[in-house]
């Protein structure tokens, strides 16, 4: 068993580093815990859940994906190599962990998405074992655990006390990391503790079936009131993918871009011509909870949704998908009786 | 020492600031042309645009032209009270205020940044401006790599 | 009776009489507020208010969707009420039911004009707090470059979720400049330059008309401090043209008018 | 697809000589778009101008832009020859090579640098440009003068004479204005009534000419060329379609006792009455104030008296609206109330008097039949004392300005007084005599010199009245260097020109500038002294300056040539360099149309088929628009653009720089 003192973090990132890695890490930036590339010297806080996910590692918010140089009226392609370095992020939640596993589908589905594929293949994720748990979280709900492994290549779990982390590999990538950080590892037995207590606050297979049938609900209507239509819970969330294509130039050179996109935002489905299929906040939000617990589960046999709950701490107004469900959940329960 | 002090002298003589001025087409505008027909010299830093009147001259401009890669902006247009359009600088007056504020407090200083009024009848000052502005921005160095609004992609 | 209670009892007095279709205020969503939509009066046991009641709920007023319901009462603190006087000075609300509630007190329900006349009364000197002055003292403190690597920092965080514009009552624009693509003035990518421009254009659109109720700051998932630059031409605006928005329904914009002695130190 | 064409000129050696022409137009070459690149010795001249043409009209050019000399020198020139080539004229652009860049700086190499980059942001520009054509207004050929002074009278006969419709608008019951009051005129003294009253009748009968007196404009809507103003006519209560004019009715007038306009307060009036004998129109208006059947509701005297029967007390204000092109405002003056002047006894002293009492003294017609008698006791002044500058140049009082007309009318007093009170002693105190016009300054000797006026230059720092009667003025004669006291039976204060009262509620109807003064303010203090800032609305006499009456029947003249001007053609032709709102994405905000300094963005709402009501949004009224750009910043959500200047031009201008 390899054991790892529980202040002993920034050493593991920083062996990682010296080892090649690029090292991604919760770290404190005022008043959040962030997942961000670690430097030396940067505390490594694994305590609060970051308020990001570790999706824009693999999934950058603005990434090059074309280039071109200009020349009066000709243009030439440039490369645009991918940019996909060795990484390793430490104490990457279960939740998230779960999340790029949705996502290897989405980005290896009708295309595979060389870029996706790339940085997927060069990170190293270590799962954190959630030793806490706040009233957003919901992983039990969506099939996940705050122990669970899906997506981990090597586990972080706290022991004796919270004194001892235990860090255990789970294939190839998890070994080859363990093998660098070997020098800051001990030999040794600890006692695991026990994993956070997450209640399962919903049935997401009733949520599914509901979705089926409710394309047209008084529900849709009340949530679209008080969403105030930006982007903040598919930014935050670890499975939400959608993008958009963008070029800019400049005289001498121009780019294609994909940026973050999401259907929370009113333009996402503007048509030039005027008209909005998806006119107002609530049919936004329809296609939120569709796509998560519906078509999602149609197309990949899988939830959209990994419970982590940033959507809801983030929320300005403080929306909550997870009770969403719930009364979903609720009202088909009522239904039934 | 006096090594690195000639170095630095020479690096600032070197340095060539990109200077992009946005100017009114009834004073300053003309005032340059003036600073032409009396053969005055300047520096050839700066690029002009045109624009009808300081009124008309959106605080995106001047981002634009940063984000582009200037070392510095010169907005000017006639002074309080000749200008062509009644009060399109005193609305620029206020706009300016506020803006310089928010990009001096974002990093880009009044080092970069230089309001003037210059008339038609101000050749000299037109000249003697950008004489001094230019000889400012190669004091305080380029805005690379510092500046906080420049293209990366 | 507590505040809450009071705010209960008006918001189902006016649900009764139809003088309002639907109330919007808070409530609790475990330990956090919320808001409420109430449009039945025996629905009104949700509301509450206390001084964990932040979001500025006049940015609903704005909603095709609320509008649609016919007229509304909001639960106004002392900065949504602001908010809905700069809304009306720029002609985008001819009247408002509010219920009026301050730090300390519960005033009634008011409309438009009896808001602006409380405002002037008894909140005529609404202070930024002094941990925001003071981060901002440390921030001018900087040097420029400092400055430059401060906010480079900071604006690297946004995403551009829009939570900071979705969350403030006075972006109303029905097409942000920053969706405006010709020409795209502000570039779409969460890089540098997008974020940059961004962020200033958001923050200079709001010149004149911030009532820095704090609405953008706290929606940042990012939490990217936001107040320190709305504050920065809050101060600027009262120092340069002695304007504080959000007290007069009749207000001229400040941007938009001049007077003939503004400042002109800076010009040379 | 652009296709550009891009000429760059040497200008003789002017550009050459600095700048290498022909790298700048082999560089443009390669600038995208640029399908055609040429330099040459001279563009301006007739070869150069048929280069472009040729290249026109053979490279079927979307765009030119010409590098030479400064857009002010030039650019009509090509822009007039692109449009000999079937370009439109907007298509064209310049890039200032020579006072911007050849002319400025030394260094060929940083020069040719710099004119490259003139050219490549022209070029980048020149393909976002639109064609665009003038703007055509029709025109109404009615002119709309304000003000029934000399200056009216003057601007509306010269409208007139050229042809065109005039409707001149009074506020008073009769037009003539101050100058009817002026005994006699400087510097020739000649009666003032006896050349303004043939002008008077003139304008009353003028075909041209409708006159509406006893009337004030109420509202102003439209631009130039199309204004429609309300114009309220007040309540006269007699009907002046069967009034003759006889006079039966006021002679029969029980209130006797109303302080005269006319007369300065000197004399009195009835309240059925015309201000003065030779009003035009000579026919009376029932004062409301002051009527005894209008206040308590019985007497009728006049009603009785009218063999006619045009008394009418039931008589209301009418509401009218009429159609104009252009207007001229000519409201002139009032003299400042110097009762804020404590130590010239507050306006308490009945014979401490202004300026027009004494005319009215002065005047044969006046209530003392021209004999100069002081109004307390109607006794001969053997003294009298006059002060310049009362108000004028005084900062204490916030007025900085010279009233321009006192010192010549106050050696006209003092010449008249010595004309008619030949021992009596006329003593002037003066600040700086000002008497620059023609034969002003032979008139001032001639009062000194001929007439024995005794100027003292010098402050009245104090005037109080003695028990007996006398007013001791209390002064310096900063010649001599000592104190003045003198022993005056009258004094006469040259108050300050201040404009009309409600002069500025006037000016916002009409969307005119007026200055801290409250004087209307000119579109430029030298080269278009006549127009104000709003197009069409001109100016005529004291209202924009103190002026004398022959500036202002110049003034009157010259903004009469205007009017004409801008009616010599059915429509009105405007450069198309306007600004226009989105109203897709328009919000209504509201701070566009609150920032025009011209008034020309307006509320427009816009409806469904049904009529009713679906937004409000801003819309520019191009007949206003005069393209400054101010509410395009201005704009949040960048709603508005400005052609010519559009956003997208400015952003490819500044994005080819980087």
């Amino acid at each position: 068993m390899k054991i790892l003192d529980a202040d002993k973090l920034p050493d593991l990132a920083a062996v990682l580093a010296a080892a090649g890695y690029r090292v991604v890490a919760p770290v404190r930036d005022g008043a959040q815990v962030r997942m961000a590339e670690w430097k030396p010297g940067l505390a490594i806080d694994a305590g609060p859940i970051p308020a990001n996910s570790v999706k824009e590692f693999l999934f950058p918010r603005c990434e090059v994906i074309a280039r071109y140089s200009l020349d009066g009226d000709s243009f030439a392609p440039q490369p645009a190599p991918v940019d996909a370095p060795k990484t390793a992020v430490l104490a990457v939640r279960p939740c998230d962990a779960a999340a790029m596993v949705a996502l290897d589908k989405v980005f290896n589905w009708e295309y595979r998405d060389d870029a996706w594929n790339a940085r997927r293949e060069a990170t190293t994720l270590v799962a954190l074992v959630c030793a806490a748990a706040d009233d957003e979280c919901f992983c039990t709900s969506v099939g996940g655990a705050p122990d669970a492994r899906l997506g981990a290549d090597a586990v972080l779990r706290c022991a004796d006390g919270a004194s001892k982390f235990i860090l255990e590999a789970l294939g190839e990538k998890g070994q080859a990391l363990l093998a660098a950080a070997a020098g800051v590892l001990a030999d040794g037995d600890a006692r695991p503790d026990p994993p956070a207590s997450v209640p399962v606050r919903f049935d997401s297979k009733a949520v599914t079936d509901w979705c089926g049938e409710n394309f047209e609900s008084p529900l849709w209507r009340d949530l679209g009131l008080a969403c105030l239509g930006c982007g903040s819970c598919a930014y935050a969330c670890p499975v939400c993918h959608c993008f958009d294509i963008q070029d800019e130039g400049t005289r001498s050179e121009a780019v294609r871009l994909r940026n973050w996109d999401t259907c929370g935002l009113a333009l996402f489905t503007q048509h030039s011509g005027g008209h909005n299929p998806r006119p107002d906040q609530a049919a936004r939000w329809r296609q939120r909870v569709m796509h998560k617990f519906r078509y999602f589960v149609e197309r990949f046999g899988g939830l959209a949704c990994t419970g982590c709950g940033r959507c809801a701490r983030l929320c300005p107004a403080r929306l909550a998908i997870s009770q969403v469900c719930r009364e979903i959940d609720e009202a088909r329960k009522a239904a039934a009786k | 020492m006096a090594q690195t002090e000639t170095k630095t002298a020479e690096a600032a003589a070197a340095f060539q600031p990109r200077i992009v001025a946005f100017v009114c087409n009834w004073c300053t505008y003309a005032g340059a042309d003036l600073a032409g027909t009396s053969r005055l010299r300047y520096p050839p830093n700066v690029r002009i645009i045109k624009l009808p009147c300081t009124g008309r001259i959106d605080p995106l401009f001047i981002l634009k032209a940063f984000e582009g890669g200037a070392d510095a902006v010169l907005v000017s247009g006639c002074h309080p009270g000749d200008c062509h359009y009644t009060s399109g600088n005193y609305h620029a007056r206020r706009r300016w205020a506020l803006f310089r504020r928010l990009l001096d407090l974002t990093g880009i200083d009044e080092r970069r940044l230089f309001f003037s009024w210059v008339s038609a009848a101000e050749g000299q000052k037109f000249a003697d401006l950008v004489a001094d502005i230019t000889e400012k921005v190669r004091a305080a160095g380029p805005l690379e790599p510092a500046n906080p609004a420049r293209r990366r992609l | 009776m507590s505040t809450s209670e009071a705010i209960r009892a008006d918001a189902a007095r006016l649900l009764a009489e139809g003088r309002a279709k639907l109330v919007i205020g808070y409530r609790a969503r475990g330990p956090h507020r919320a808001p409420a939509f109430v449009s039945d009066p025996a629905g009104v046991d949700v509301l509450i208010y206390d001084n964990l009641c932040k979001q500025n709920l006049a940015v609903y007023l704005r909603k095709p969707e609320v509008r649609s319901r016919g007229p509304v009462a909001v639960v106004a603190p002392p900065a949504v009420m602001r908010s809905l006087v700069v809304l009306a000075a720029e002609s985008q609300l001819t009247e408002a039911t509010v219920l009026a509630v301050g730090p300390d007190a519960y005033h009634g329900v008011l409309d438009l004009a009896g808001a602006a006349a409380l405002l002037k009364e008894k909140y005529a000197d609404l202070a930024p707090s002094p941990e925001l002055l003071e981060a901002l003292a440390k921030l001018d403190a900087m040097s420029p470059q400092e400055r430059a690597r401060f906010w480079t920092d900071q604006f690297a965080k946004c995403t551009r979720c829009y939570a900071c514009r979705a969350a403030c009552p006075l972006c109303y624009c029905a097409r942000c400049i920053v969706e405006k693509n010709v020409p795209q003035w502000i570039s779409t990518a969460a890089a540098q330059h997008g974020n940059f421009a961004w962020q200033i254009i958001r923050a200079f659109h709001q010149a004149g008309r911030c009532t820095l109720c704090g609405a953008c700051e706290a929606a940042c998932p990012q939490g990217i401090p936001l107040m320190l630059l709305n504050l920065a031409l809050s101060e600027e605006v009262a120092k340069q043209f002695g304007e504080k928005p959000g007290y007069d329904p009749a207000a001229k914009p400040v941007i938009g008018s001049w007077k003939p002695d503004d400042d002109q130190g800076f010009v040379r | 697809m652009a296709r550009i064409g891009v000429f760059i000129c040497h200008c003789g050696e002017n550009i050459a000589r600095t700048v290498d022409c022909a790298a700048v137009a082999a560089a443009a070459a390669k600038m995208p778009g640029v399908v055609h690149s040429a330099d040459y010795k001279y563009m301006c001249s007739d070869p150069g101008q048929q280069m472009i043409r040729q290249a026109i009209a053979e490279k079927k050019l979307t765009g030119a832009v010409v590098g030479a000399c400064s857009p002010r020198m030039h650019e009509p020139t090509f822009r007039r020859a692109a449009a000999e080539a079937g370009l439109n004229p907007y298509l064209l652009e310049m890039a200032n090579l020579r006072e911007h860049c050849s002319w400025v700086h030394e260094d060929r190499a940083a020069a040719t640098a710099k004119a490259i980059d003139l050219v490549r942001v022209m070029v980048e520009k020149v393909k976002r440009n639109r064609s665009l054509y003038p703007i055509r207004v029709p025109i109404e050929p009615t002119a709309l003068v304000v003000g029934g002074g000399i200056a009216g009278i003057q601007a509306a006969l010269d409208i007139a004479g050229g042809g065109k419709k005039v409707i001149l608008v009074e506020r008073g019951p009769s037009i003539g204005g101050h100058m009817a009051r002026l005994s006699e005129t400087f510097p020739t003294l000649d009666c003032s009534q006896c050349i303004l009253t043939p002008r008077m009748v003139e304008a009353a009968s003028h075909p041209n000419i409708t006159l509406m007196t006893y009337s004030e404009v109420e509202a102003v809507e439209g631009f130039v060329g199309n204004f429609q103003v309300t114009i309220r006519r007040k309540a006269k209560y007699v009907d002046w379609s069967k009034c003759t004019g006889c006079g039966d009715c006021w002679a029969k007038c029980p209130a006797r006792k109303i302080p005269s306009e006319f007369d300065a307060r000197l004399g009195a009036r009835t309240a059925i009455y015309r201000p003065f004998p030779q009003a035009v129109p000579n026919k009376p208006v029932i004062d409301r104030e002051h009527c005894i059947m209008l206040t308590k509701g019985k007497c009728g005297a006049c009603a009785k008296a009218c063999q006619r029967g045009a008394v009418n007390f039931k008589d209301q204000d009418e509401l009218v609206k009429v159609k104009v092109g252009a207007v001229v405002l000519a409201t002139g003056f009032d003299l400042w109330d110097h009762s804020a002047y404590g130590e010239y006894g507050a306006g308490k002293f009945a014979d401490v008097i202004d300026g027009f009492q004494f005319e009215r003294l002065a005047s044969a017609s006046g209530p003392t039949g021209g004999e100069i008698r002081r109004p307390s006791d109607g006794q001969v002044p053997r003294t009298v004392v006059f002060i310049q500058c009362c108000g004028s140049r005084d900062e204490k009082v916030g007025k900085a300005y010279c009233s321009k007309i006192c010192c010549m009318y106050t050696a006209k007093h003092g010449m008249l007084y010595k004309h008619k009170v030949h021992d009596g002693r006329a003593i002037v105190f003066y600040m700086d005599i000002r008497a620059a016009g023609k034969g002003y300054e032979e008139f001032i000797r001639r009062a000194v010199e001929a007439d024995g006026v005794e100027y003292v230059r010098g402050r009245v720092s104090r005037i109080y009245r003695r028990t007996d009667g006398k007013l001791i003025v209390r002064g310096a004669d900063t010649l001599a260097g000592r104190a003045v006291t003198v022993e005056a039976d009258m004094v006469v204060l040259a108050d300050a020109v201040v404009p009309r009262s409600g002069g500025e509620k006037l000016a916002q109807l009409f969307g005119v500038g007026y200055d801290t003064d409250g004087f209307y303010s000119e579109a430029h203090p030298k080269l278009r002294p006549v127009e104000t800032a709003a197009a069409g609305v001109f100016l005529a006499g004291a209202c924009q300056s103190p002026k004398d009456i022959p500036d202002s029947v110049a003034q009157a003249s010259a903004a009469a040539a205007k009017v004409l001007g801008l009616f010599a053609r059915p429509e009105l032709e405007r450069e198309p360099v306007v600004a226009r709102v989105n109203e897709n994405t328009c919000v209504h905000c509201r701070a566009c149309i609150q920032a025009c300094p011209y008034g020309a963005v307006e509320d427009h709402e816009i409806r469904d088929r049904k009529g009713h009501l679906v937004r409000t949004v801003a819309r520019v009224n191009e007949g206003l628009c005069q393209g400054c750009g101010t509410c395009v910043a201005i704009c949040r959500s960048g709603c508005i653009d400005l052609e010519g200047f559009t956003d997208e031009q400015v952003f490819s201008e500044i994005a080819t720089l980087e």
